[in-house]
């Protein structure tokens, strides 16, 4: 009765296979049974977008999705941002603008930003904002994150 | 020990700069692992039960069918962890906190656990645990318990520091005094005097990583301990106490630490993870949900604060008093002391005293959260002298001025200040543009004042160069915020080299001596004190192997800018050696180079900090927005500007957090109902405006390069700033924290 | 626990009958994770209705909108048509929770949660919104309204499925508007929260209107006395008060950990003025 | 001969004396001392008292050396977040 599901589904381009329980989320998933660690569990509930991820181009809480949903889904996390050694603009603003302390909220702030910008490429103050409100940070008081999203915006654009 | 640590006007080369962190990259490509982001082979899962009842006899616990079924390794309950304390009456606490002994005294409270093959197993082996409560009378908040007739929570608890000593016991655990002068006759000069209550509610550090351990107890003794955490080498000290371990057999490796602000320098279900493994003979990962971070893991004191001051019309305040009732959760604790020393330290007072009393209270044991007490205390007294100065007729800023403290003066918690900042804090406030700034319909301006003592304390560093000339340092100090980049740049200034030929990294419990906790902001001023001695020692001997190069007497080879030089009439022609020359010959001149230092690293300097916010308060709903906040505390010396203005503005945050939103409420049942972050309110990106810093460097003497803690300060200013704020857009003095739309619409309806 | 995805309206519909109360729906999966992880639930089945491609839609027509089960909220706010003719109804579900939960939830999940603070559900109730129910014996229209019948309980029989939701077409000069009181700006879930939607003369008189108020009841209210008061007026500021009033007094609230009773009393008649104007003002544009 | 300042609580505990001469070269001395002369400062000595002079505060220190003349305060010992 607790045979596993078994998963079809690509992640940051490449794909992968794994077996699920029923109730399993996709974060235990990403974590435990595909060991990427990038995305973190703050709450478990949705509430903190530590986990977040980019799923089929929909930004989400992985702890929001069940593993089984991932079937025939495109799966985008921290860990496909960087191109080898290349750093993606918002990593590399996130480093110069000192936009994490402790770093445990930054995978999650990376996604949802990489989301927003995909989305809207020239966002005002306001808009990274409401933009980012689904991700807590308890240590910067989001200054210099918004700073960071800013600054990538305008190299992403070529500005 | 061989090191001045006075500070030297000097010129800085590295120190002051703003370089990418050396732990950057494995952040950014979620690469760095985290208390929760370790397994070991063959681990189990651990899971704790936890009391729903505030306060409860347990009767008995009948762990049978859980132990019967499959897949369960372990199960534990207080039995299995005999007390060892030895008359230690604050381990003891520790100890009945991770397991609760003979009663619940919370909601959340831990009575069993257990280590199973997996989660699911764990989860349902916890159902099947029978444990039988007597409900006894609760209490949670602290005016409650503070009177006579309240349920007793802990019938060995008679008040302390009271003549005579109580006959009975009750819910006050210590009563702490500070103070000089004559208060009653200072006041009955005062012209103008304010008297208030003001009460301020519980909240929670709020880091986004919950506790998170791996424990593995090997049958020989041995252990090892992967753990997030503000000070592994003090949780070994606890856990190696609490279960009867020798203290060098277990290894305690510090993960990153994804925020801890003071509720990661507590053991509470480490010494459970690493009985859980004892008793099964496996690893146990144990990973606290949300739900039992905010119902089990140490959130503040709610206060309840009286405060009177007094003041003549020329503006002097003549005497100034507070009562401070602090909850310390159902155990003794000390943090209405901490907050009568801070209460009034911003200010010179020739009479001042301030009464602290412990309250008992059946919520999670308190734990420190940034400043710890100070806030709570700031807000009560930073609202009334505001209400003072409009008393005087002055301006909240003039009047602070005024008052201010200054070297020589007596603190109100006693000592003598030598150099401080709160004046010069408060003239740079004065003269900046956002007090200048004109405000519209429905806002208003509030500013406030801060203190914050800073720790020292015990602290041991290693500096190793190797063959070709690159620098690894090893710290023992868990770095929480960035403290890895500013270390590496004190080497590489002490050194004379770049910043990125040094590595520092978080050394374990077995590769470096003890280390107190990142805590008091000593983080960066301890260990750049140990580490610049570090560097000290090296340089010795690198000048000394230099003189063995060139075979000439040490005496004549100095250090300088990174490299060895020749002095003398005699040796003065010689080309002077480089860091990287000397360890490249250091096989044949002597072997490995380092240098290492083992410091009590006294003199913190204390920290002030005065912030402005600007509020915008809607009159029908109560609902508040921030439209402009500003910081501006002194340093001492910001070592890396970037991580003090972090610092700044994530204190500002987290008390424009507290001021506003965040509260912990229980029901009448004695449950919390808030345990997540959807109704535990912190501040979201939308929530808040930028934070503009000003750092002020007034050195601090103790320390070579006049660092000061600037990690804590930061909060203890923005709840008195954001409720002299709103008091001034709503023409009512708030006097509850946090200022939720429902308080502040009652306030004005009242 | 099993998980079954279904590609016809038909199967889940079978599965949920035979489950007989012990099968969980899952379209956004933003109540049912949550409340799985709380261990408040633990059903023996979960249906993922995401594979019908009937639900996955948006649809209009001559009558009007149809809004598949499963679309998520996120995509309600890129359906230009929809925004233009129910700004309110988008809004109202462009507030739930994050944009991470936004691109997961869905307005039927909002509604069938029962919580009487959901967002979408006022927005909803104002605007005369259906739910398209299909079960075992065939399917059935209702209400929105009639939905939820107390916190966490709804009408629908065993094994019924809230298939769609209707909107209708819009009316010349009609306009609707949502506005909820948090706390926080965004991440929050509603203290009080109301919706209004008018349509109005060729004079800019309101002819017709709903009011509905969110978190003051058990369930969403629909306030037919506060509709009464806004009929026949231009929203001058003594229709405002009457219609505060009515809406204050029509709150039956509790004392919870998110707001008093007083408070929620006292905000529901402040908000009904506001999006009244709003929904006014958006009517008068059209 | 050193002159010693207690906080409220601690004076209270030493029999009312908020000011006490002491024959004390290094903190080790002074709570040796103190501990012989008041020995209800037991209970608040065991919870852990820092010494602050001139202002700069010692917590662990016991050979630093108390120069005569110079302002010694007691403190408790405090926690930190």
């Amino acid at each position: 009765m607790m045979a596993g599901i078994a998963v079809s589904t690509n992640i940051n381009g490449d794909n992968a296979e794994f077996l699920c329980h029923a109730d399993e989320t996709l974060l235990d998933v990403l974590r435990d049974r595909l060991g990427l660690m990038g995305a973190k569990e703050g709450c478990g509930t949705g509430d903190c977008g530590a986990c977040s991820i980019i799923l089929d181009d929909c930004l989400v809480c992985s702890c929001l999705v069940l593993g089984a949903e991932a079937e025939g889904r495109r799966i985008e996390t921290v860990e496909g941002m960087a191109q080898g050694d290349q750093l993606h603009p918002l990593q590399q603003k996130f480093l110069e603008h000192a936009a994490l302390q402790c770093g445990i909220c930054t995978p999650g702030f990376l996604i949802a930003a990489k989301d927003l910008l995909a989305k809207n490429p020239d966002p005002t103050e306001e808009e990274i904002r409401f933009g980012l409100a689904g991700n807590l940070c308890r240590c910067t008081g989001y200054d210099k994150i918004v700073r960071a999203v800013q600054d990538a915006a305008d190299v992403m654009r070529g500005a | 020990m061989n090191f001045d640590p006075s500070h030297s006007k000097r010129s800085f080369s590295s120190v002051g700069t703003r370089p990418i962190r050396p732990d950057g990259v494995d952040k950014v490509t979620g690469r760095a692992r985290y208390g929760a982001d370790f397994n070991m082979p063959g681990q189990l899962v651990g899971r704790i039960l936890r009391s729903p009842h505030a306060h409860a006899i347990i009767r008995k616990i009948d762990t049978t069918k859980a132990a019967q079924l499959p897949g369960v390794k372990a199960v534990l309950t207080a039995a299995d962890l005999p007390d060892l304390t030895n008359g230690d009456a604050a381990m003891y606490d520790i100890l009945d906190n991770c397991m609760a002994r003979k009663k619940a005294l919370y909601d959340g409270h831990a009575v069993a656990a257990v280590a199973a093959i997996d989660a699911r197993t764990a989860k349902q082996a916890l159902k099947l645990i029978e444990v039988e409560y007597e409900l006894l009378p609760h209490v949670t908040d602290v005016d409650q318990a503070f009177a006579p007739d309240a349920p007793l929570i802990n019938d060995t608890i008679f008040t302390t520091g009271v003549d005579p000593k109580p006959d009975r016991p009750s819910n006050v655990s210590m009563r702490s005094q500070f103070g000089h002068g004559d208060v009653d006759a200072g006041m009955a000069r005062a012209d103008f005097v304010v008297e208030r209550t003001f009460k301020t509610e519980q909240t929670h550090q709020g880091y986004i990583e919950p506790h998170a351990c791996v424990a593995s107890v090997s049958s020989d003794g041995t252990a090892d301990l992967w753990v997030c955490t503000q000070g592994h080498f003090v949780y070994r000290q606890h856990c190696a106490q609490l279960l009867g371990m020798d203290v060098s057999k277990l290894r305690v490796t510090s993960s990153e630490i994804g925020g801890g602000f003071g509720g990661k320098t507590h053991v509470w279900a480490e010494p459970v993870a690493l009985a859980l493994s004892r008793k099964a003979g496996r690893p146990v990962k144990l990973v606290m949900t949300r739900d039992e971070v905010f119902r089990a893991s140490g959130p503040t004191s709610a206060t309840s604060i009286d405060v009177k001051i007094g003041a003549l019309k020329d503006g002097t305040i003549i005497a100034a008093d507070a009562t401070l009732r602090y909850s310390c959760g159902p155990y003794a604790g000390a943090w209405a002391e901490v907050g009568a020393m801070t209460a009034f330290a911003c200010y010179k007072l020739e009479n001042v005293r301030t009464v602290g009393y412990e309250v008992l209270v059946n919520r999670p044991k308190t734990a420190a959260y940034r400043a710890p007490s100070a806030p709570m205390a700031a807000f009560a007294v930073e609202s009334a002298i505001d209400e003072l100065a409009k008393k005087v007729g002055m301006d909240p800023v003039d009047f602070r001025i005024r008052n201010a403290a200054q070297e020589g003066t007596n603190a109100s918690y006693g000592p003598i200040y030598g150099p401080i900042g709160i004046g010069p804090t408060l003239e740079a406030v004065k003269d900046h543009p956002h007090m200048k700034a004109p405000l519209g319909k429905n806002q208003g301006r509030g500013m406030a004042c801060g203190f914050w003592f800073n720790f020292g304390g015990q602290t041991c560093t290693d500096l190793n160069i190797g063959m070709d000339g690159t620098v690894s340092l090893a710290v023992g100090t868990v770095d929480v915020g960035g403290s890895r980049a500013s270390l590496s740049l004190v080497a590489a200034e002490e050194l004379g080299i770049d910043y990125s030929q040094v590595r520092a990294v978080i050394a374990d419990t077995s590769s470096l001596g003890y280390n107190d906790m990142t805590d008091g902001s000593r983080g960066t001023f301890s260990s750049s004190m140990a580490t610049i001695s570090a560097a000290r020692n090296a340089i010795k001997i690198l000048r000394e192997r230099a003189a063995q190069m060139w075979d000439i007497p040490v005496e004549d080879v100095t250090w300088e800018n990174g490299h060895a030089v020749a002095k003398g009439e005699t040796h003065g022609n010689l080309p002077k050696l480089s860091l990287k020359e000397i360890a490249a010959a250091s096989g044949t001149t002597g072997g490995p180079i380092a240098g290492h230092s083992e410091i009590v690293a006294d003199g913190a300097g204390v920290s002030f900090a005065t912030h402005i916010c600007d509020i915008e308060v809607d009159p029908e709903t109560g609902a508040t927005k921030v439209l402009r906040y500003t910081v501006v505390q002194d340093a001492g010396k910001a070592v890396h500007p970037t991580y003090v203005e972090g610092q700044y503005q994530g204190g500002a945050a987290q008390g424009i957090g507290w001021a506003l939103n965040e509260e912990y409420i229980y029901g009448k049942d004695g449950r919390l109902q808030n345990a997540g972050f959807l109704d535990y309110r912190i501040p979201v990106c939308s929530d808040l405006p930028m934070i503009d810093t000003q750092i002020l460097e007034i050195p601090n003497p103790n320390h070579p390069y006049g660092v000061r803690g600037v990690g804590e300060t930061s909060i203890v200013p923005p709840l008195a700033a954001v409720a002299n704020a709103v008091s001034n857009a709503v023409g009512v003095r708030m006097l509850h924290i946090p200022m939720s739309p429902p308080r502040i619409l009652a306030a004005l309806d009242a | 626990m099993r998980y079954i995805r279904p590609s016809s309206i038909e199967d889940a519909v079978g599965l949920l009958a035979e489950a007989s109360g012990k099968a969980a729906v899952l379209a956004g999966g933003s109540d049912l994770l949550v409340r799985m992880k709380g261990g408040f639930i633990e059903p023996e089945l979960i249906i993922d209705i995401k594979a019908i491609d009937a639900l996955r839609h948006i649809t209009e027509s001559e009558v009007g909108f149809v809004i598949g089960a499963a679309v998520p909220c996120a995509v309600l706010g890129e359906n230009a048509a929809l925004r233009r003719a129910w700004p309110g109804v988008v809004e109202s579900a462009n507030l739930i929770g994050s944009k991470q939960v936004q691109g997961r939830c869905t307005i039927v999940g909002n509604l069938c949660n029962a919580s009487p603070a959901a967002d979408s559900v006022p927005a909803l109730v104002a605007a005369g919104a259906k739910a398209l129910i299909r079960g075992p014996v065939g399917s059935r229209t209702i209400a929105v309204e009639l939905v939820p019948v107390g916190p966490g309980k709804t009408s629908l029989a065993p094994g019924e499925i809230i298939e769609a939701i209707l909107l209708d077409k819009r009316q010349p000069r009609s306009g609707d508007a949502y506005q909820r009181f948090t706390p926080r700006t965004e991440m929050d879930i509603a203290v009080v929260s109301a919706a209004v939607n008018l349509t109005l003369d060729d004079q800019g008189v309101v002819q017709s209107a709903r009011v509905a108020l969110g978190a003051v009841a058990p369930t969403v209210l629909l306030v037919e006395e506060a509709a009464e008061i806004l009929t026949g007026s231009r929203l001058d500021d003594e229709t405002l008060d009457r219609l505060a009033a009515a809406c204050s007094g029509a709150c039956r609230p509790i004392d919870d950990k998110r707001g008093t009773v007083e408070f929620r009393r006292k905000v529901a008649g402040v908000l009904a003025k506001r999006v009244a104007l709003a929904a006014y003002q958006r009517a008068g544009q059209k | 001969m050193v002159e010693v300042t207690l906080w409220g609580s601690l004076a209270a505990a030493a029999e009312g004396n908020s000011k006490v001469e002491i024959e004390a070269k290094d903190i080790r001395e002074l709570f040796k001392r103190l501990n012989e002369r008041f020995p209800g400062l037991e209970p608040l000595m065991e919870r852990g008292i820092a010494v602050a002079i001139d202002g700069t505060i010692y917590r662990d220190t016991w050979s630093k050396e108390l120069p005569t003349g110079a302002e010694i305060y007691l403190l408790p010992r405090l926690a930190g977040g």
